[in-house]
């Protein structure tokens, strides 16, 4: 039976990362977990300079997830290449940077300095909905999608992963605005906008007013999102949303996921990757499965 | 990889005023525990997936037991339901998390122990195992539901001030000292921001040492998802930015260095 | 203290429906709630003519939810003016019928004849995922949305909500042109598109691949919704999705509601509309608050 | 506005083979509930809001008290919930539900009792209740696991079929009936849709009166969401199209108004 999958290229032991900004740059939950365990582990996003974030409260339990407004905080290229990197390459794991920025331009200058690093494959995020211009703009437009995936791809040396943001009315127009910017695989969902009041103190919840959803509570969107947008175009997918369990993952790789990303439930339960690694080892053999590819999909 | 979730045993649960309640759990955590730190409590409840961060209030290392006293803040709420715990229930913790007050900067100096409200039961263990010159723990309640108060006069001098004038003076911590004359060295401080507040002010107008502990909405508890973070006056080296995480980096920190 | 509200020229006696489809025509639900408590009962969509819904199953499980395509399978205009709007008219509280539609002319149709039937509001769903032409064709498009609502506006001799979709980029954008249509009220929001896999089966949980996600877990989004629609509109806003508790209601009235509708919580507590009244009367006692209407949009 | 949801209790729970339980509920449902019927059973876990439908196996009206023998269906499943509940417990309820077998038509009838799978249990209430000429009751299993045996006995003539062929006629329920050459004048059968349409065939072939008891997937429970239609030979008078709802409607039909 073989766990390995092989996406654009990288071959992962197994199909299972972090998603971005759930699990910083794995320092913190090296703790917790093998990082060797892991297929890929991907990383909280990163500009070309330090990003300070939004004002707290950041962060908000909903019924069945939560919400987060962090507004992509980071410590900056520079120190992001120092310090992590080389902290993530002690694992035998694939390195999977996430990327975010203001303009083309941030993107570009953050891809363009990886491709002398030793990681093996960006996550361009144009959809986090936490900061003004945090991609988001990009996100919602096809144009501007597939414009900003050719920009991208001009100075990226790794295969490039876009990140497609749940807000719109058709994913899968997303999905084929990257395609044809030269994407090379897709990942989805980014958290779904939402907003909590405190109905005592008569205030957001949050500082930012809104904030995006995630965990459980969401999961079925994403599924349905990844079914349709391997419906929709050639590109491998990882999927995420709201997974936190083996079965969570291989309903999203029924549905037509290549690889999945685990997000909030590494907040409920640090050791979760593991045990959803396990957990589809299991069903593959119960199930009679050889290989991950050979579940991708299926379900049509 | 040495650390994990781990389910905790209730030893025992009591009230000990409206709405605020006392949990004895054994756990692992209680081996490394120091006072100041503090143990993510989960839910048994799907719907709530985030941890609740609540203070080590006593360390019991033989019996490998930590006491948490925590107030319920609603109905519904996830320390609602731990109100409900009874002797042999399982709760899910990670801990001990997070710095704790760093003890060995009051040694053989004059010390103010300082809570308030809800951060009133950190001071108990700080209490404890602090060795200082003089010991003198100044807590504020609301009203004459001076919980842990013989706790307190068993390990040091005792002030007390109260919202209502009930018992002590009435007021706050601030205006319990000011009442009393008193003065330190050395402050340890946990409580609501406007007392952090007063204290920082107070600390820095006469040159003393003040640490204080602070609060933040958390999500991962460990220090991954940048939700807890307090502002820092310098450029923080984790961050790279005028940031620290709450969980990981302190929730203790020195007063200078935050701004609050 | 008054707990009545006025809807677009229409006083309910309290802000709470229910939201269609989710309640039939009440009947079935009067053994357990006394509809006369009820500032409304919002009726199952209806059409022209009977239509017979989607295959089973129609109903699955989500975490902290459930998802539906049932399809809109109803009686037909004809039998629902003869039995279930008398049915409703023994009560004391004010009809909203929901409509639903292939096309303009059918939606137009109904709308007509009810004008002469003793009604107090009509809902227009254009926003319906889980039919090919339920009318989200209408509901995903700015334009059509609005020429729609003309159209109904037309024929309409009762006030006109129009019941939006979440499957949007910009529900503002979808608010502005029913607006601008002339719709009197908008209510939102109608289910999100979800799938669920059963993992052994390797098949849909629902029979229509798709399914529309409501409960608890959709309340944040819904919350954000309605907060920005009320920022973008002057209309009155009916808001719903994953209302359960009074709780629930008062967030979305702070957000901009002006009346909440509930709906899959009714399948788990079929009183729950009732104590949702008595939880907004404590609510609004407690924080002195003297009408509904001193509520709504105050969190900005 | 007289009826609700509402918590029963636990009288006691028993396992009666790998994942078959038995669960005794008080309930005030007790009181009008009949052979066919069935209870709406919630979860005390707020991500599973749906009702799960589970058949009355058996009604002690004196005790007000209600028989669900049900199968859990996996981990992490409502039903694997209900199999932790302890005597004592809480759990919430509607019912009764549905219309229930139709008792009278098989007055004086020699009658088949049939049931197949995690079908089965409603037939004993049924069994223990009818009043007809020649009581068969015939029963399928997978195995020899051949739970509620014994009750049956008591309460009719039982033929069993397991489709390993440990116990009885290998093979289903109609297998059982040619081999035995038993036959009928009604049939009243609960099960598996294989089952039920087989036997569906087999009654409309020989002009027998059959009502059938339907599954399938429900929201409300109580008729209003349209989730749990079947397909009806005729437009039904309710929903104006051919559909019937199951948990209002049904779950028991007449074999030939439904197409399955
Ligand atoms: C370092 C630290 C130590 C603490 N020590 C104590 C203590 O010893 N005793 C005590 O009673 N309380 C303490 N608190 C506050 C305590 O964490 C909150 O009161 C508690 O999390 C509220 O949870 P809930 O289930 O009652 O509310 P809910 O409304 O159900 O909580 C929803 C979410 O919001 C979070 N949340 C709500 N209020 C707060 C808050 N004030 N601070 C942080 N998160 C919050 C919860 O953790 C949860 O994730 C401490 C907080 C921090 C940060
Ligand atoms: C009228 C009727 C009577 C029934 N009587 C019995 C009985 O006496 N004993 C028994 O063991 N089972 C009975 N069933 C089947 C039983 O309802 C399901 O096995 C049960 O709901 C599964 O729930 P779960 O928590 O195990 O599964 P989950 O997977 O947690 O269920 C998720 C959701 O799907 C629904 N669901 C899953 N499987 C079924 C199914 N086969 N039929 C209907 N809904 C389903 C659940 O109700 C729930 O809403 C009956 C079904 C119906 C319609
Ligand atoms: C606290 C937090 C921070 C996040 N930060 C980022 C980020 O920096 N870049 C990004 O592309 N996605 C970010 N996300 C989105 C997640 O990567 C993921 O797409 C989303 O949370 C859905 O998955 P989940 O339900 O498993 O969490 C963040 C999510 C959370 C909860
Ligand atoms: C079973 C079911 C049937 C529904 N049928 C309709 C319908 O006929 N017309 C309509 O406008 N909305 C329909 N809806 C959507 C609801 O009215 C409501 O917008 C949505 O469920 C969100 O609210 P909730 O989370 O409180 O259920 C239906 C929802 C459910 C769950
Ligand atoms: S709670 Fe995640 S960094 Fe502190
Ligand atoms: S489950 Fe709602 S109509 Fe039957």
């Amino acid at each position: 039976m073989n766990m390995a999958v092989n996406i654009a290229g990288v071959e992962w032991k197994n199909p299972v990362t972090t998603a971005s900004g759930t699990f910083g740059s794995g320092e913190e939950f090296s703790e917790f977990v093998d990082l060797n365990r892991l297929g890929a582990v991907t990383t909280k996003g990163v500009a070309n300079v330090p990003w300070p974030g939004n004002p707290t409260p950041r962060v908000a339990e909903v019924y069945g997830g939560m919400m987060n407004a962090i507004g992509l905080q980071n410590p900056g290229i520079d120190l992001f290449c120092k310090r992590d990197i080389p902290f993530l390459r002690k694992y035998d794991t694939k390195i999977i940077v996430n990327v975010c920025g203001k303009s083309e331009q941030d993107y570009c200058e953050v891809v363009e300095r990886l491709g002398d690093e030793d990681v093996d494959m960006l996550e361009i995020n144009i959809s986090c909905p936490n900061v003004k211009e945090g991609g988001i703009a990009f996100g919602q437009n096809p144009k501007a999608a597939e414009s900003i995936t050719k920009a991208v791809k001009k100075y990226a040396k790794q295969p490039v992963i876009m990140k497609l943001s749940p807000n719109v009315t058709d994913i899968t127009e997303m999905a084929r605005a990257v395609e044809a910017g030269g994407a090379d695989v897709v990942s989805l969902i980014n958290t779904l906008t939402g907003m909590k009041i405190d109905i005592n103190r008569k205030t957001f919840a949050i500082a930012n007013k809104t904030g995006g959803m995630s965990g459980p509570a969401v999961h079925p969107i994403a599924v349905r999102m990844v079914y349709q947008v391997a419906q929709a175009v050639k590109l491998p997918i990882i999927g995420m949303g709201g997974i936190a369990s083996a079965e969570d993952a291989i309903e999203m790789i029924l549905a037509g996921a290549s690889a999945v990303s685990v997000g909030t439930a590494n907040f409920h339960n640090p050791a979760v990757t593991m045990e959803i690694v396990e957990g589809i080892e299991k069903y593959m053999q119960a199930q009679g499965f050889d290989s991950v590819a050979d579940m991708v999909g299926i379900v049509k | 990889m040495s650390r994990k979730k781990e389910m905790a045993t209730v030893l025992s649960q009591e009230m000990l005023a409206e709405g605020i309640f006392s949990l004895w759990l054994e756990t692992s955590a209680a081996a490394e525990a120091k006072p100041g730190q503090f143990l993510s409590i989960y839910t048994n409840d799907g719907t709530k997936l985030l941890p609740r961060p609540i203070s080590i209030c006593e360390i019991d290392k033989e019996k490998g037991a930590l006491r948490m006293v925590y107030r319920v803040t609603g109905e519904k709420t996830g320390t609602k339901q731990f109100s409900e715990l009874k002797a042999g229930d399982q709760i899910p913790v990670i801990g001990p998390m997070g710095n704790g007050f760093p003890l060995e900067e009051a040694k053989g100096k004059k010390t103010f122990l300082m809570g308030g409200g809800i951060g009133v039961p950190p001071i108990l263990e700080l209490a404890r195992e602090v060795d200082c010159a003089e010991k003198q723990i100044v807590v504020g309640y609301r009203d004459a539901h001076t919980f842990l108060k013989e706790e307190f006069e068993q390990n040091g001098k005792l002030y007390i001030a109260t919202e209502d004038g009930s018992v002590g003076t009435k007021g706050n911590v601030m205006d319990a000292i000011r009442e009393q004359a008193l003065d330190a060295e050395v402050i340890f401080a946990c409580g609501p921001m406007t007392m952090l507040r007063a204290i920082k002010a107070y600390a820095e107008e006469n040159g003393i040492l003040c640490y204080i502990s602070l609060e933040e909405r958390m999500a991962c508890g460990i220090g991954a998802c940048l939700g807890c973070v307090c502002k820092t006056k310098e450029v923080d080296a984790h961050s790279n930015v005028h940031n620290k995480r709450v969980c990981k980096d302190g929730p203790v920190f020195l007063s200078t260095e935050v701004e609050i």
